[in-house]
């Protein structure tokens, strides 16, 4: 079986474990499209740690608004009944477990909920910014990666090498080729994504894996 | 309430001194007084603390904002968050031409806060069991681990509001709030660079986020 | 956003129960709950404990609001900063009935906020070398001394808004303001009294005090 | 010479600490009278811990908001170019040094600057309020009390037998009969008012007082 990268497939699972009502921070990058796949009928307050709760879609070119964007400075809008608020109250909200989810992300994650996303030392040196906290306070923490890395070896670690961002805060990655529960210091394969099968993702991974009782193969 | 001094730029950046610790207002450029800090690398001051959430996105073609004086190397030390947007603070971190410390972004603002309310510290869990936990003591509390983080002060902030009254109360617009407010408490001098200048009295009093008391002096952005 | 349920009086203060520790916004009666607290008087719930600016102003003829609960020994302990304004909290103190434990009103209210924020505590020089010292881990921070304050949290808080739209965004008026906000973030159920409901996006997003995210039920006052 | 007690004399006394732009607060009772008697010329700012600056004269009857109160809960008005806040930021703002002057009333002073005016042991058990905050907080900390006790005992005492409020903080203390310093655990009189003299108030008070070089006789 071939391995084909597939980001979009990350981001439409994801979209899927928010109930109505969830307040979610979603990470620069892939955690971003994450918005793009939220389910109709669900409806998630986002929160942007740069500042405010209600985070809408891109505006359109020409509406920007230099005074409204996101964590990563792109330009956003605000959804009615949004709000804004400085970044000790966004913090705040961040570390006082008052966000549901933060889906962030990783350089490297590992089966103990290890997290590395901040340095890659002597070479890249991004900093933390809000991760960290992020990590720490939110109720859920979901990795979000693609499975392999260009090399061909693993994202997922038994061990991360690289300086930790958090300790055994994860609690679900998601990859392109499935969704895994972090517990107990292995990752339990909770679904496999088609065409991909249990076997494959055993076999080309290493890192401790269980399947559960009832993982199932889904299409995405 | 009493009229606060409106500056020019030039006035302004004359009071900052060679060696200051200097906190800037804004996240990723949103926000960020640039006027003062455009005026700032025109004099040229250096051997500055920089305190700030980031070190700004650098336009290698045509450095402007933070990133500017950046480039210029005014600042010997800089405590931020994050530097992804700028690769020359990376560089000069690298080179060991510049002190950078990374701080979490949580953690950063606290401290800031925590210095401007007369806090000597607070308990926080963001950092432990990571090289942030480094020379930092941890405190246990039934049985809960904990890392110390003191106050941040800085001699000067340079923060930026959307309107100013002439008392210096402030608002803010959108996401160009950020770490202004809380900058505005921590400094010995506040200079605010205001887009828009009203009477006292204008501002609702429930609307208003930084209190006059804690403005020195006031510049209208360029 | 998602609207939130408006419920009445009988149905928010059933979801308080024998035990609970209860947060309540005001200050010396100004921005107080005081529809909940009539209906949590109506039903007796008891060995409450309350955590609260004060003890309200007692009017002995016609006791109401927060007093009314005080005269009817629902609170088998109260956290307060003040009681001087209701003889009957003190009385209840000297005699023994009541635990009756006075907090400086400034770390009160952080103790509450650094709960609501997951911070494990903080270091305040409020208290040092007074009977607020007693029991408690003194810090020294480069030759300074500081006491270690920890978090406050409850199982419910009863604010008072001015207006809520219908996600929960909160308004307040004047210095109704006060405690209200702080404790919306730090109790597992808050339930918000509102004097006016509007629409989700009839308050700008600029202006909203407290987050919808906090607020599970919203009660109309009476 | 015969004492006559004039809380007035205190406020008046009092009004004259402050510069144009200075934060002041005043607290419940005799203090606030103190805003009475500000000279005209001089602009100062009045934070009230329960929320607000910008503090204004009490409104006209029938014109109270419910929603506009002192710390002591009495109705007053808000200036223009005032503000609302919660009491974490008004606390904020007074024990991070942003309050000039504070004014409080006391049950006891000391020549060491210690306070006590929360309560008396098995007594009368006011609560310290914000009172205990304000006193380590604000830069200057003037402690307002007539000179005597109603049994004819002093108010100034060596040293404090209730609770303290706070330790070595009060920096002056305003009588009806004098203004001192505390300095090196001792009383420094500064002025004495008419028709006290230096000579009485050095009798009548049981504590160590010095008197000052440039100590004069005015006129309140």
């Amino acid at each position: 079986m071939e391995y084909v990268s597939n980001k979009t497939n990350i981001a439409k699972r994801i979209a899927r474990f928010f109930e109505s009502g969830s307040v979610v921070n979603l990470g620069i990058g892939l955690p971003t499209q994450v918005a793009n796949y939220i389910p109709e009928g669900v409806t998630v307050v986002l929160q942007s740690e740069n500042g405010f709760l209600g985070l809408g879609p891109a505006p359109e070119k020409g509406k920007e608004d230099k005074d409204l964007t996101n964590a990563g400075g792109q330009p956003v809008t605000i959804l009615p009944g949004g709000m804004c608020f400085d970044s000790a109250t966004s913090f705040g909200i961040i570390r006082g477990g008052h966000v549901d989810y933060t889906v962030l992300g990783v350089l490297e994650v590992d089966q103990k909920g290890n997290l590395a996303n901040y340095k890659i030392p002597g070479k890249m040196v991004p900093g933390m910014g809000g991760a960290i906290d992020l990590v720490v306070g939110a109720k859920v923490v979901i990795a979000a990666t693609l499975h392999f890395e260009k090399n061909g070896g693993t994202k997922l670690k038994r061990e991360c090498s690289l300086p930790l961002t958090a300790r055994e805060q994860v609690n679900y990655v998601v990859t392109d080729v499935g969704f895994f529960e972090i517990k107990d210091n292995k990752y339990i394969l909770k679904e496999v994504f088609a065409p991909y099968t249990t076997d494959f993702v055993v076999e080309k991974t290493d890192a401790d894996i269980e399947i559960a009782d009832d993982c199932q193969q889904v299409e995405i | 309430m009493l009229v606060k001094e409106i500056i020019s730029v030039e006035e302004a950046v004359s009071k900052i001194n060679k060696g200051d610790s200097v906190m800037v207002g804004g996240f990723i450029g949103c926000g960020t007084p640039d006027s003062l800090l455009g005026g700032l690398k025109e004099v040229g001051t250096d051997d500055l603390t920089l305190i700030c959430n980031d070190s700004g996105i650098l336009d290698p073609e045509n450095p402007t904002g933070l990133p500017a004086l950046i480039v210029n190397k005014q600042f010997s030390k800089m405590l931020v968050s994050h530097i992804g947007t700028n690769p020359e603070t990376g560089r000069q971190m690298n080179a060991g031409e510049t002190d950078v410390q990374l701080i979490p972004q949580g953690t950063l603002v606290e401290r800031i806060r925590s210095a401007g309310i007369g806090l000597g510290g607070f308990l926080t869990p963001t950092g432990l069991g990571t090289e942030v936990e480094e020379g930092k003591q941890v405190i246990d509390i039934d049985g809960i681990k904990y890392l110390l983080e003191l106050p941040l002060r800085a001699n000067v902030a340079l923060i930026k509001a959307k309107v100013a009254d002439k008392s210096g109360n402030l608002l803010y617009s959108k996401t160009a709030r950020n770490f202004n407010p809380v900058m505005a408490m921590s400094a010995d001098l506040v200079i605010v660079e205001a887009e828009e200048l009203v009477e006292i009295g204008d501002i609702d009093p429930e609307h208003v986020v930084t209190p006059s008391i804690f403005v020195d002096y006031i510049v209208m952005s360029k």
